[in-house]
C-alpha cells in the first residue's frame, strides 16, 4: 500500500485516523507495519503491502 | 454443482480463504465478467476518481476501471486475506491497492470514495441495511453505489445456492434493493438486470446436462435474468 | 435518407406539426422502441410517481412506464401543438396528459416531478445548458432524468441529419454530456450505448441499399453505437 | 387535462402560479379555457383539452 491510501483509511470500529508504527519500505510502498488507531488504540497489521482492517473479533477467529 | 460444502458456522475469511486457494477467484472472474463488464462500462467514473471494489475478489473490475477510465486509485477490499493476497498478485500497478476488511465496518473516511463497486458479494453482509448507511458514509455526494447480483428473488435458479455456502445469504428481490437503498439515504439512479450473452448453452440435445435439466432453464437463467444491478447514488 | 425540408429557419413548432400530420410521429415511435424499451425499463419509477415526457411525440415512452411501472401521473410535453394532439388521441387514459409548452421554459414548479424522460428531443433545445437547469428546478430530489439520444458526436452516421432539419441541433460528445449535466447542478448515474439488436440489417449482397453503403457500417451505427443514455439525478 | 396538472403547473416565463378562467368540462376534464399568471397576467389557452404553455413569442410564430 502507498501513503496516499492512509489519509482515507479509518479504524474500522470507531472510524477514527490511523497512525502507522514500525513501518517497513520498499520503494513508496508500505510493506509492513501497525496500523493503531489514534483514539482506542486498536491495532492492525499490514502484511506483505495489505493491511488487514477487519475487526478484532474476526480478525482472531480460528477454524470451527 | 457440487456440494463444495457442508461445514457450518465458518466465517467469510474460512470458507472464502478456501475458495482463494482452489483458484476460484479466477473462475468467478471468467463467469462474472459477461455481465460485470456492461455494468463496468456504465459507471460514470471520471479520470482521477477513488474507487472501491467491495468483495473483490481476484481484483478484475477495478483494474477494469483503471484501464478503461482512468480510475486515479483503485482499492479492492475483501473479508479474505487469501483473496487480496491471489489479487494483489495478478497486478503491479502502484495505483491500486487491496485491504482486507468486512462490509459492516468499513475502515474508510466519511465522504472518501468517488464510486464503490460489488459484484456476487454485497448478500454477504451479515447486515446488508448497515453495509448500505456504511457505503452512503464513506461515499461523496453524487458518488455511486453500483451494486451487481446474480443471487436474487426473481432468479430462482440462483435460489438453491445458499445449500453450498456456509455464509447466511439475503435474498432481496428488485424492489426490497430499490427500497434498501432509499432507507439507507442512496438515491436510486437505475435498477437493470444484465443478460449473459456470452455464456455457451449447448444444444437441445445436450440437455439434461450436469447443472441443467432443461435448455430453456438455462437459457432463462442466462440470457433472461442475468445479473440484477442497482445503482445507488449519493446525496 | 431524403431531403423532408430545405427550408430554413422554421421553428421547431413549424417543422413538427409537419412531422406529426404526415404520420412521423408512429414512424419514430416503431424505431426508437428498440432501444427506448431498455433504457425505460432501467427508470426507478415506483408506482404513483409523476413523470414528464419531454418532446414526447407520439407519447408512446409515458404510456409505456404506466403500464409497466404504474406511474401515477405522465405529463407529455411537446412544441409541437400537433404532436401533442396526435399523442392525445392515442390514449383514454385520464391519468395521461399533453401539453405544448418549450424546453427553454419549463411551465412546472420546482420540485414537481418525480423523473424525466426524453428520447430523440433533447438536443433541439435553443440553449441545452438551460433545459438542464430547467430539469434540475423542476425534478424533486433522487429524481431522475433519462436522456436518450441517438444524434451524438461518437456516432459518426448521425452527423449528416442536421443537413435534413431546420432546427440547429447540439452534438455532445459522451463527456460533453456528462459534464453539461454536472455543470447545471445534476448528479450522473450513468452514461451507456445501447445497441438497437432488433432493426433488420440486410445481407451483404444487399448493400449498398439506399442508406447504407456497407453492412459493416449499418452493424456499427445499430448494433455498436445505439443510442446514447446519460441519467441525471437531482441531488 | 385534468385539475391535479394545474398544481404543479406554471406560467413559463416567471413560473409564477396560474389562475384558470373561463373553464369547460366534460367531467372531470377541463377541455377548454384560459391559464392567467397570477404575476404577469400572461395568458395561456387551452384547446380541445391541452394546454398551450409556449411563450407568446413561440406562440404567435407564423410560417417563414
Ligand atoms: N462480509 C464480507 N466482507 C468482506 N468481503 C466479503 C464479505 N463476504 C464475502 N466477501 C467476499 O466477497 C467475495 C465474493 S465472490 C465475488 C468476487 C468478485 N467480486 C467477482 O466478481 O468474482 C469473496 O471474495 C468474499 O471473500
Ligand atoms: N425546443 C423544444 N421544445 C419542446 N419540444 C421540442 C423542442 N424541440 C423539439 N421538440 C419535440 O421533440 C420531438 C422530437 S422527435 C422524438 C419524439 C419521441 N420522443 C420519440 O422517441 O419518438 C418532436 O415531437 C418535437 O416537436
Amino acid at each position: 500500500m502507498k501513503e496516499s491510501l492512509l489519509e482515507i483509511l479509518r479504524c474500522p470500529l470507531d472510524k477514527h485516523e490511523l497512525e502507522l508504527e514500525d513501518a517497513e519500505y520498499d520503494g513508496e510502498e508500505i510493506v509492513a507495519g501497525v496500523l493503531v488507531c489514534a483514539e482506542c488504540g486498536e491495532r492492525y497489521p499490514i502484511e506483505d503491502g495489505i493491511p488487514n482492517l477487519l475487526p478484532p473479533d474476526m480478525r482472531e477467529e480460528t477454524p470451527a | 454443482m457440487r456440494l463444495e460444502s457442508e461445514w457450518s458456522g465458518m466465517s467469510v475469511r474460512e470458507e472464502f480463504d478456501d475458495w482463494a486457494a482452489s483458484g476460484r477467484d479466477k473462475g468467478m472472474e471468467e463467469r462474472h465478467w459477461h455481465t460485470a463488464k456492461h455494468a463496468l462500462a456504465r459507471m460514470p467514473v471520471e479520470s482521477g476518481d477513488v474507487v472501491l471494489d467491495l468483495g473483490c475478489g481476484s481484483g478484475y473490475a477495478g483494474r477494469a476501471l483503471r484501464d478503461t477510465k482512468g480510475a486515479g486509485r483503485i482499492y479492492g477490499l475483501d473479508g479474505s486475506p487469501e483473496m487480496a493476497r491471489n489479487a494483489a498478485g495478478y497486478t503491479d500497478d502502484s495505483d491500486v491497492a487491496y485491504l482486507v476488511g468486512d462490509f459492516d465496518t468499513l475502515p474508510f473516511a466519511d465522504d472518501s470514495i468517488d464510486h464503490v463497486w460489488s459484484m456476487e458479494a454485497f448478500y454477504y453482509a451479515a447486515d446488508p441495511h448497515n453495509t448500505l448507511s456504511e457505503i452512503a458514509r464513506i461515499l461523496r455526494p453524487g458518488g455511486t453505489f453500483y451494486c451487481a447480483v446474480n443471487y436474487y428473488e426473481e432468479n430462482v435458479y440462483s435460489h438453491e445456492w445458499q445449500e453450498f455456502i456456509s455464509i447466511e445469504m439475503t435474498r432481496w428481490d428488485r424492489e426490497q434493493y430499490r427500497a434498501a437503498f432509499r432507507e439507507a439515504g442512496l438515491y436510486v439512479g437505475e435498477q437493470d438486470t444484465i443478460p449473459d450473452r456470452e455464456i455457451e448453452i449447448p444444444e437441445a440435445a445436450a440437455f439434461p446436462t450436469d447443472d441443467w435439466d432443461t435448455r430453456e432453464a438455462m437459457v432463462e437463467r442466462y440470457r433472461e435474468l442475468g445479473t440484477l444491478l442497482t445503482v445507488g447514488v449519493a446525496p
